[in-house]
């Protein structure tokens, strides 16, 4: 399903002018600008609490900015919020995963919404991130790792352009962050575009690695 | 003392073999007995000079419902045993005590309210005694809900035994709701030592068929004890080498 | 690679919904069956508590039934939407691109299924039990349909507005109480009315009514409402 | 580098727990609030639901004080450990070497003072509404000070035993109000004796000696259920 | 507080032996043993879900074992849970914070159930884990790495002699795994043990350090 060829003409632009962000009396986002195009993976670093989930979570449209805009491929994307949540994946600090289903049940339970998928699409994404044993346990006896790997299999099914990705490497061991690595420069190699928290570099050395420091 | 044969019965293998081997003798003369306490209950005693035929109904009863109290009471000492000393057995006891003992409940609801019809005139009425053994119901379902909620057995156990033990406060009132508060309810009538408050025609019958039923509540129990050791013990050496 | 633009239907979405949270509970089939014995066992309380005698208890069954039916729909609120925000699901409900309104109204009709309907269905053995005759079945039925599936929907709205508070039930309790207090009002009314023989149509057109503006109007209102809750 | 063996004293202990939450009330007070608001509103649903008229009112008032009072503090039971079980600070208070027994103790008496007590003192109040005159005051508050303080004793053993549990509320329902069953027979007939000017010593000591045996056998029935919720 | 010096006659002495678990079908840690004395870091490796959470609960005594034992100090330490727990500091993958208390009043509340402690030393290990800030803000509106170290300023004031980390260094920055390494090095230096799951190295090159590699 992930095997369309490199589409340069595919659109996936994302600009943000001039963000600012208060947080009770402190302004912690102060005019933060930057422009992003398929095939670019951008780097949000800084100490903590220096506002990169905030900076996420405005870009996804969870949390509203004080001033400042945020364009997908030229629209303003809280005005065409349906069509721009169409290509976005969000995964934040929390995993959204139902302790009660299945890490298949999970999967097919969120990714429905997007789009139709199948129970074995979703059986090989699990593979895909390492776990297929885990494909019929309930989330709640998995260890932290395996349920952040339940979380990330979303992305090897995604045919969202735009991921915007909280610390995506928590809890992950050493193969994990390389299946990481793989599924992300797949997504580049396919023209998407991505925005991720981290406090450790990914990808180092890939040409689309682009870095924004936050201080 | 010697408590090596405890420690041996308490063992899965020996107690699956054991309950095995002791069903049957529970089970069949259970049935003889309950056969005959029905015929004696049903033909050679006289019928009632005020109830007429109405009051065999106690026949199944008055052994439920003295059941319902009994086997709630041993499921909370099991439960207790298996909470205190870590026994798995006693609390694998428990856990086939629970289905009985509602069953009984039901069973003891149900013909109660049968008997209420023309005794009382309604169904159902909330007089103390009715209304304690419905609560009594409840808390064997609350008790069932629980252990079902847990995935882990092990902590299912525990958890549910705090709340037997718990709830085994419950079981005094329930017994002595009619002593307590005037009710419709009939009082204590049977005795085992004193002289029975009904006619003696009666009490045999009547005294049979409780041990009837407790007999066959004791086949029930060897049977949920071989499905709760066949559940626990699935990865067990022994039980796959009985397979095989 | 391009956003797949064919779009799923709004009843495969509803389906999808109510399949997932059928799952849920037949993995829980113990909480499936909670606001009902809630229901019963609140209704147990009230003879306990007040006095055993069916003819008075016959008179003030209509109000015991309202009054446990609504505690039950409200305290099954409350797990609603509390779970899918704290685990981080609803968020990405918002972001799916979605109607989310749709979304919440499917949520809710499968909450009604789950919690509402048994309590209709178990109603005629508790009436009984109340010294209510069996000829009042229907209106009982027909009455208390209406009423949970209307109490479903307010209840919904205060468990969207709450669901960002912690402990929020009791604050939810609040809110759509006074809420719902014109269907406790018009429901024992029209269950008190059929009871003495008169025409229930008044109270229950009205009731019937109350629940179409609240189809209409209420999934908005759980939209907006969530929106904010997750910020 | 030795650990400090200067122990602290069980009453700095149960003063530390009850400072603490008391700070978290003091930054949440609306929902400190909420049991007694909520313990108000279904009370002034009976009316609705009923009939207004104070004779019929003053009647089955105990009645309803009691399963008010009773649901009241089921539901706040509920928030009672599940906060500090799912941000895990109840595992630092398991292996903090502090006997538990104790610090839930301690926990739950914290609780009835925030969430009880009000419900207690607003009593009067209502009583007048449901027209239960002045006099009986002081039997009014005896029997629910002791009533509630039992109430939420056995409300903690149900959320300790539940609080492992997603959506445990309506299944701690179903366990505890079988529990409670007993705090309400004799509540409800204390007060309805001592309105009749009967005296109320009997069902009253009872429920004190209730309240004793639970304040000592409880605590370990927290404890136990605690360990294995967190496990 | 913490300055007494080094004092190598003081008892700290961790032993494992044989610890077996099972979660549902599966037989997690078969058989696993070792000993841990003061001055000693055990860095407890392996993939995703192999079982260093639930090595570290049993140890800990939340997560009852199977068979084996766990003797802190050649006393078996279920039987002597008071003075085991007195003696032992978790932390596990959540970070035991009430969201509505500052982090003061957090780490007050926390650390007064074991021993007698006033806000001045509080503020002070605040200070030394990089938020003095923070202080007085509720720890809802900390950022994830903000908490971690509110968490982690436990460690600073410790006086137990074993602590007990499960990947203590989720979303921390930089400078706060430097930080982190400070305290442990400290740790370690005055005679106590620590038990770490962690899926980067800690303190490479430190002589006390260990390993045990889960699989
Ligand atoms: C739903 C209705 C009823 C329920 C829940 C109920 C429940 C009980 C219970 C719990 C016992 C106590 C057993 C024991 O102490 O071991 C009992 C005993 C008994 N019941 Fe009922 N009962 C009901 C209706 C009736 C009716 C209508 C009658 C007859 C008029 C009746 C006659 C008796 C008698 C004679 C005993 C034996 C009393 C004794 O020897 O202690 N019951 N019932
Ligand atoms: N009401 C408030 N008052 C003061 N400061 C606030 C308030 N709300 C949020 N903040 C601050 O805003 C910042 C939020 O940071 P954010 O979560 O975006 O950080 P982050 O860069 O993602 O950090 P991390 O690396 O730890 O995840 C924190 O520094 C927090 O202290
Ligand atoms: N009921 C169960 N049935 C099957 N497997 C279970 C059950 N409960 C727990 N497990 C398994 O036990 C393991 C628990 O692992 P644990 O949390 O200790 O891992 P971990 O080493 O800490 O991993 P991580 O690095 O991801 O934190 C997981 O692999 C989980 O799938
Ligand atoms: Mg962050
Ligand atoms: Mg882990």
């Amino acid at each position: 399903m992930l095997t369309d060829p490199v589409n340069p003409s595919m659109q996936s632009r994302l600009e943000v002018r001039g963000l600012h962000l208060w947080r009770g009396e402190h302004h912690l986002l102060r005019g933060i600008s930057f422009t992003l195009s398929g095939g670019e993976l951008l780097q949000v670093k800084g100490q903590n609490g220096v506002g990169k989930t905030s900076l996420l979570r405005c870009v996804a449209g969870l949390l509203p900015a004080e001033s400042g805009e945020c364009l997908w491929n030229g629209v303003e994307a809280r005005l065409a919020a349906a069509q721009f949540n169409q290509s976005l994946l969000y995964l934040g600090h929390s995993n959204a995963l139902k302790q009660d289903l299945t890490a298949l049940e999970n999967l097919v339970f969120t990714l429905g919404l997007k789009r139709t998928v199948s129970d074995s699409d979703c059986q090989q994404a699990l593979s895909r991130v390492g776990i297929p044993q885990c494909a019929e346990l309930p989330v709640r006896v998995l260890s932290a790792g395996q349920r952040r790997r339940v979380a990330l299999a979303q992305l090897a099914m995604s045919e969202a352009p735009l991921w915007v990705l909280d610390e995506p490497i928590t809890n992950l061991d050493v193969q994990g962050i390389t299946m990481l690595e793989g599924l992300l420069a797949e997504h580049l190699a396919r023209g998407g575009a991505v925005v991720s928290a981290a406090h450790q570099p990914l990808l180092a050395g890939h040409p689309g690695n682009r870095e924004l420091v936050l201080n | 003392m010697n408590w090596v044969w405890f420690h041996k019965l308490a063992s899965p293998p020996t107690a699956y073999a054991f309950a095995r081997a002791l069903r049957p003798w529970l089970f069949w003369p259970a049935a003889l007995m309950m056969i005959w306490a029905s015929y004696a209950g049903l033909f050679v005693v006289p019928p009632d000079y005020q109830q007429q035929d109405a009051f065999r109904i106690i026949f199944v009863h008055v052994p439920a419902a003295s059941l319902s109290l009994l086997v709630y009471s041993m499921m909370a000492i099991a439960a207790g045993i298996g909470l205190i000393w870590r026994m798995k057995l006693a609390h694998a006891v428990a856990a086939a005590c629970v289905l009985p003992g509602a069953v009984f409940t039901v069973l003891a609801l149900a013909t109660g309210a049968i008997w209420g019809k023309p005794m009382w005139g309604a169904w159902w009425a909330w007089d103390p005694r009715l209304t304690t053994e419905l609560i009594l119901l409840f808390m064997y379902l609350g008790y069932m809900a629980l252990r079902a909620s847990f995935d882990d057995i092990g902590r299912a156990d525990r958890a549910s035994a705090v709340l037997a033990l718990v709830g085994l406060v419950n079981i005094p009132i329930i017994k002595y709701s009619v002593v307590w508060w005037n009710s419709l309810h009939q009082g204590q009538t049977l005795s085992l030592f004193g002289k029975s408050a009904i006619d003696p025609s009666m009490v045999t019958p009547l005294l049979v068929m409780l041990l009837a039923f407790l007999m066959f509540f004791g086949a029930l129990l060897c049977d949920g004890l071989c499905a709760q050791i066949l559940r626990r013990e699935r990865n067990a050496q022994w039980l796959l080498k009985q397979v095989q | 690679m391009s956003v797949n633009s064919q779009s799923l239907s709004p009843f495969s979405l509803a389906a999808l919904i109510l399949r997932r949270d059928l799952h849920l509970a037949a993995r829980r089939w113990d909480q499936v069956l909670q606001p009902l014995v809630f229901f019963v066992v609140v209704i147990t309380l009230f003879p306990l508590a007040i006095s055993p005698e069916l003819s008075e208890l016959r008179r003030i069954a209509p109000g015991i039934l309202w009054v446990a039916a609504m505690l039950a729909s409200l305290l099954a609120a409350d797990a609603l939407f509390r779970p899918d925000v704290e685990d981080g699901v609803m968020e990405q409900w918002v972001l799916s691109g979605q109607p989310l309104a749709w979304l919440l109204l499917a949520k809710t009709a499968g909450h009604w299924l789950l919690t509402g309907l048994p309590l209709v269905l178990v109603t005629p053995l508790v009436a009984t039990g109340l010294g209510v005759s069996s000829e009042h079945w229907l209106l009982m039925f027909s009455t208390l349909a209406v009423g949970t599936a209307l109490l479903s929907v307010l209840g919904a709205i205060g468990a969207a507005l709450t669901v960002g508070l912690r402990r929020g039930n009791m604050l939810m309790a609040l809110m759509v109480l006074p809420l719902e207090m014109p269907v406790l009002i018009f429901g024992a009314r029209a269950m008190d009315m059929g009871l003495h023989g008169e025409a229930v149509t008044g109270p229950l057109s009205l009731l019937a009514a109350m629940l179409l503006l609240s189809l209409v109007l209420g999934p908005f209102a759980m939209a907006a409402a969530i929106r904010i809750s997750i910020e």
